[in-house]
């Protein structure tokens, strides 16, 4: 496994015997069934399986948002028991996570509180990230006022503008267009690289998921479990249009495709 | 049509009230009695005895306005955290509710006893009947809070007091609202009440003396006064919270047609 | 258990307050008695059957005034809510009558309606309503815009709308509206009886009052006090069919 | 039998009709009595013009003012009266405390009363200004009758006027040194009977059922005659009808009628002379004969 | 273009100069700059454009939510002035359609209101509908007991269970993975070919978009227009395995991908 002292030592994020059961008393159903990986920092893990298998749900208790049934998650060699310091979500409800009484800068500002920065230099960066994600111009509007792919563009540079060691992402281009997908999945990818993010992303794009990802954790139905952990050995800076014909690139797409289908659906 | 009724001038309000004006005066015309006196009477009273008006009127109007500005203050933050600490709630709110129903006549003596007849007893009735809309609503406010924005919250590490100046109290603005417009009439109505029971000034003390002396027109007058208060107090009110609450609005009017 | 000592342990803090208050002679006992003698008066009125026919006809009257105040206010705010034009007309209006204060309001309605059982629920119902009023047209004039848009495109009227979509999310706000005019309802009702005499635990307070049993006065009062507990028990009892998914779906964002 | 509503303010004085209701007297002199409670003078007034009450009992003072105020209302029975020095209903009470130990020491005093424009101011300006003192110099303050007491104890209010219980309660009370400044609704000379609650109705009622109020009246006195012989007749409705304690009831002196229940205008001559001399009545807005409506019952 | 009275006369629905503008007054943003296009009877059309271009609020439009500023929309011959009957539509905010304090199956009964049958009967439908979303066993849950794409599914069971002639789909399977997708997609064509619906559906997926078209209409940046409309002329029905490496859908694949590459992002 994965909780080897060894591993343990430089792993960012290690996850052992996760368990947890959602729902009330009589409807109570296990969505976790001892989920078990380990993260090293800098390493981009992205988390593919079937649909309500509980990768959400998987998040949250790494967010520290959900309390484990059993195991436990360690980030920086720390037992998680609330949110953590240095951690961001981008919330599969991105249009929900936004704060409707404050315009998008300003939701972008609000997460960046803990930052050690001058006012002036906050603002600089978040007018950056929002510049980045390619809403230049809508930075005094109210999230509401943008489209469904803008909104999750605004939760994206909120949780990078925080300048987190670690980013947690829930599906966060679900809702963009392809040639922006491709362009946020490069922004993701360089800031990644350049602040040596860890960054661990929940997708349905299994293209996206071999794209992103160091190593790629394949979930089973519920209740989830760990079904195989690919590593993807491409060189990194990726490039769309070269990565994406490179045979091993094909091979481990085709692979995963191989995985989830093997599921029935519950 | 729709600049009548959604304008910024309450036009059909305007109208109902002045229809009402109307029929009150005929009628009175029709029944002349010594009980139901005219309209125009009382618009005469109000002219000609506008200088005891207008002093009762700031009497009332200063105690009403301090007795809720308290009850705000205090109120509000304390609603916040008795919805947002479930501890505290469960063990304050019972308490909120066994002295809600006490009729403020009832807190008049013991209030007298301790703070004397002067304006201290007056506010102490005025703040209690303003403070339980402010607070209840707050506190129910805060608890029917969006999860995704408590994830958020708790996401971003924020403490309790930023999570309660942050997030709980502009989600929770809308609802409070109500509440706050409640304490500002229970202010106002609790304060003429509380000049009838201990009459020293104020509007109360007016309409108490009117009916003692006997003087219908008079005791119109009195009310008549209270509702041009009340419609005017209400009005700065409901404009401050549109004004507060932009993004509210906006964002509900989304569902009508765009 | 745990929830019930959370529950009591805020009315206990009180009790001790006030012992302590009336303990040290701060106040003088004639006002304000030792919670001994309130208690005993408390037992006295509980053993007499006197008493719960007083207290029936009180808790008969302000749940009658609640009812009828309750069903008012929300279908005048539904109607409200569906013709802006009303609702516009009604503003001042209804701004005007809540603020009119009740001794001043009782002669002129005795001139209408006279001294009758009435004026009694006229004056209750008068008093309480607007608490739930307020709330409801609150939260029924503004909506998640995406719920009205689905309910739209599924064809439902206006009213439809209103009845299915508004309503439903207004209810949680609408019992916050309730839970106020709960504890007015029980406020005007023993008001009233005060004023009105006749049977009742206000006219008991009033005869207390003139009668100088200031322990029975009090006794009264903490009765109506826990009365006010119960209320709003009943209230909570009644929005958990109605609204209780809103506390459980807000529940989801504290750590589960 | 013929149907008399009657309202009332229930206070202690209610007795006397409570029993002739219970006894059996009204119905024997013919009537069925239906009984609406009212808080106050306001009150009293409209459920009288609204026709919810056939006739009323209020301070005889009320009655004259409601009149002078052109209120189509006549008085036409005295419900009880006040002669000094023996029979007292009113008093007004200053403290040592307070330094309002006689009437000339009011002037510039706060004083409680329990209303404005009422009996109660009147009782204060007739004493002083037979003293010599200024009333216009006093601020009279509202309170209700309960309240009264507690507010002259803590020093709220420097005198106050009240009738019983509350004197009695005053002047046992051990925290304050109460003086009493004048007893009486109004100054008077030794032996002069004047009305203090009355019997009123409407003009037209009157014109209309001068029969029904000759009864009426015949009926209280009857009422009032076991009352006064027998206590314990007393005592048994104060305690039914306002759960006093015995010893409560025993303690609480009523003002029963004590020579004739016939009304006649001297017995408002005195009051009114004394409302004009204090300007609740302006002079010549009031004429006795108007407002008092002698009926001979006997 | 597509407004001649013959193509008219069989349209089920046809939209011309379509303009529209959102915002207020200051901000008033030009969104449609003048939309044409047509859909036949049982047609399945696509429509992709990058995020934020206007896609939803052509949606809006078209379910007669939005009022155009310029131009008209005829469904079924008659100008769209209201939601009219017939028409059905999965919101791109699926999260928020769904109505928090009715559980999953009264979410989709509730919209069977104009649906001439019995209680029973809808009950049916709407438990078939759920089923085959793969929701069965979900139906007494409320729907935020559900996981994101678990909500998605109830949105279209919803619609679908509506019998609707018309369906708006904006980007209805965004949030559910690859293999749940394939088997909506698959019944989504296999619906609508049954009871011969005509469907529209918004996608960033160019996969999906070739995959379910009949036609593929791609808009432009803001101010939108139909840059393009792309017929594609695959067999139906049509086969995960096979369509998707035919050679023809691939090249439109290919071609819309360049089509969409070729907005820079405003
Ligand atoms: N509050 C809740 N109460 C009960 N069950 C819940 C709750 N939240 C989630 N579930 C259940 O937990 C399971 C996993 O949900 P989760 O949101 O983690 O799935 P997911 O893998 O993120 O799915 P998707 O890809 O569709 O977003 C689902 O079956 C869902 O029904
Ligand atoms: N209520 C509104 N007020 C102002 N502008 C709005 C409003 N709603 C949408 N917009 C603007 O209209 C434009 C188009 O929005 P729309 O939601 O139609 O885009 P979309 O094509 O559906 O995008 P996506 O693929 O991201 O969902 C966006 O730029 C958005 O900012
Ligand atoms: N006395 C009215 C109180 S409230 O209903 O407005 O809260
Ligand atoms: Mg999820
Ligand atoms: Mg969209």
């Amino acid at each position: 496994m994965f909780d080897d002292g060894a591993a343990s030592a430089v792993d960012i994020l290690s996850v052992t015997g996760l368990q947890k059961s959602l729902g009330s008393r009589s409807e109570r159903l296990k969505i976790l069934g001892g989920i078990e990986f380990a993260a090293k920092p800098g390493e981009f893990l992205t988390i593919v399986g079937p649909s309500g298998c509980g990768k959400t749900t998987l998040l949250m208790s790494l967010a520290g948002l959900y309390v484990p049934d059993e195991g436990q998650v360690l980030f920086q060699g720390k037992a998680v028991d609330g949110p953590p310091e240095g951690l961001s979500v981008v919330f599969q409800d991105y249009s929900r996570s936004l704060l409707p009484w404050k315009r998008n800068i300003a939701n972008v500002l609000f997460a960046m509180r803990r930052l050690k920065a001058t006012k002036e230099e906050k603002r600089a960066i978040a007018m950056e990230m929002l510049e980045a994600v390619g809403l230049k111009g809508f930075e005094d509007r109210y999230p509401w006022e943008l489209s469904g792919g803008m909104q999750q563009r605004v939760a994206i540079a909120r949780a990078l503008a925080t300048r987190s060691k670690l980013l947690l992402l829930d599906e966060p281009l679900a809702a963009v267009d392809a040639q922006t997908r491709a362009d946020m999945q490069d922004l993701l990818l360089r800031l990644a690289k350049q602040f040596n993010k860890t960054c661990i992303l929940v997708t349905h794009d299994v293209e996206e998921a071999v794209y992103m990802a160091d190593r790629i954790v394949v979930l089973s139905n519920r209740p989830t479990h760990v079904v195989e952990e690919i590593e993807v050995p491409l060189a990194k800076p990726r490039d769309h249009l070269t990565t994406r014909e490179d045979p091993e690139f094909l091979r481990i797409r085709h692979e995963v495709i191989e995985r989830i289908r093997s599921f029935k659906r519950s | 049509m729709d600049r009548f009724i959604n304008g910024r001038i309450n036009w059909p309000g305007i109208i109902f009230i002045l229809l009402i004006l109307v029929v009150w005066e005929v009628w009175a015309m029709i029944a002349d009695s010594f009980y139901f006196p005219r309209a125009s009477a009382v618009a005469l009273t109000i002219v000609e005895d506008w200088g005891n008006l207008w002093a009762a009127t700031l009497d009332t109007l200063r105690r009403a306005a301090i007795g809720f500005a308290i009850a705000l203050v205090t109120m509000l933050p304390l609603g916040i955290v008795l919805g947002r600490v479930r501890v505290l709630g469960e063990i304050v709110e019972p308490v909120l509710e066994f002295f809600r129903p006490l009729p403020p006549i009832a807190v008049v003596p013991l209030a007298i006893m301790l703070l004397g007849i002067g304006d201290a007893a007056k506010l102490v009735v005025v703040v209690w009947g303003a403070s339980f809309p402010i607070v209840i609503n707050t506190i129910d406010a805060v608890k029917v809070q969006d999860p995704m924005q408590a994830r958020l919250a708790r996401s971003l590490r924020l403490t309790t007091w930023e999570r309660m100046t942050m997030i709980d109290l502009p989600a929770a603005l809308p609802r409070i609202f109500a509440g706050i417009k409640l304490g500002i009439t229970v202010a106002l109505l609790l304060t003429v009440v509380s000049e009838i029971i201990v009459s020293t000034n104020g509007l109360g003390d007016y309409l108490r003396i009117a009916q003692s002396d006997f003087s219908m027109t008079r005791v119109m007058t009195a009310l008549i006064v209270i509702a041009i208060v009340s419609v005017i107090v209400n009005g700065a009110t409901n404009w401050a919270n549109r004004r507060l609450l932009d993004w509210h609005y906006r964002r509900s009017a989304l569902a009508g047609r765009q | 258990m745990l929830l019930l000592a959370r529950r009591t342990f805020g009315l206990l803090i009180f009790l001790v307050i006030w012992e302590i208050v009336t303990a040290t002679g701060l106040v003088s006992p004639d006002y304000m008695p030792r919670l001994a003698l309130i208690g005993a008066a408390i037992w006295a009125f509980v053993t007499s059957g006197d008493f719960w026919l007083n207290f029936f006809a009180t808790v008969q009257r302000m749940l009658i005034g609640l009812s009828v105040a309750v069903v008012i206010a929300i279908a005048v705010a539904l109607v409200a809510a569906r013709f802006a034009l009303l609702r516009r007309a009604l503003e001042p209006i209804t701004d005007i009558l809540r603020s009119l204060p009740p001794p001043a309001l009782v002669p002129l309605l005795i001139f209408v309606l006279g001294i009758t059982p009435a004026l009694f629920y006229f004056v209750i119902i008068f008093g309480c309503m607007w608490a739930t009023y307020i709330s409801a047209s609150n939260a029924l004039s503004t909506v998640e815009p995406v719920q009205v848009n689905t309910a739209k495109i599924y064809g439902l009227t206006d009213w439809q709308i209103l009845w299915q979509i508004r309503l439903p999310a207004a209810m949680p706000e609408i019992f916050t509206g309730i839970r106020l005019s709960a504890s007015v309802s029980l406020l005007a009702t023993t008001a009233t009886e005060m004023l009105l005499g006749g049977q009742g635990l206000g006219a008991m307070i009033y005869n207390a009052g003139f009668s100088l049993l200031w322990d029975q006065m009090y006794a009264l009062m903490f009765i109506i006090g826990l009365l006010g507990i119960a209320m709003n028990f009943l209230v909570a009892a009644v929005r958990y069919p109605l609204a209780g998914w809103q506390s459980r779906y807000s529940a989801m964002g504290a750590a589960a | 039998m013929d149907t008399v509503k009657v309202a009332y303010m229930k206070i202690p004085p209610l007795v006397s009709i409570k029993y002739a209701i219970d006894s059996g007297i009204m119905e024997a002199h013919d009537l069925n009595i239906e009984l609406t409670v009212v808080n106050g003078g306001p009150e009293l007034m409209t459920a009288l013009a609204s026709g919810s009450a056939d006739i009323g009992q209020t301070a005889a003072g009320i009655a004259l003012l409601a009149r002078s105020k052109g209120l189509p209302i006549a008085v036409f029975g005295t419900g009880d009266t006040e002669r000094q020095p023996d029979y007292n209903h009113n008093w007004l009470i200053g403290t040592e405390e307070a330094g309002t130990t006689d009437l000339k020491s009011l002037e510039g005093k706060t004083i409680g009363v329990v209303a404005k424009n009422s009996p109660a101011t009147l009782a204060f300006m007739s004493h002083m200004v037979a003293a010599g003192a200024d009333p216009s110099t006093v601020e009279f303050v509202a309170l209700p009758f309960p309240q009264l007491p507690s507010a002259l104890e803590v020093g709220n209010v420097d005198a106050v006027h009240v009738g019983e219980p509350f004197h009695g309660m005053i002047m046992s009370s051990d925290k304050i040194n109460a003086v009493e400044l004048a007893n009486g609704l109004i100054h008077s000379d030794e032996g002069t009977e004047y009305a203090l609650g009355a019997w009123f109705a409407q003009d037209k009622w009157l014109a209309e059922n001068e029969d029904i109020a000759k009864r009426f009246l015949a009926a209280m006195e009857q009422s009032y005659r076991e009352l006064v012989e027998d206590r314990s007749k007393v005592n048994a409705i104060l305690m039914a009808e306002f759960g006093m304690p015995e010893g409560a009831a025993n303690a609480t002196p009523l003002p029963l009628k004590a020579k004739s229940f016939t009304t006649t205008i001297d017995q408002y001559e005195p009051l009114l002379e004394q409302m004009v001399l204090t300007g609740m009545i302006e002079d010549g807005k009031l004429d006795l004969n108007d407002a008092v409506r002698a009926v001979d019952y006997k």
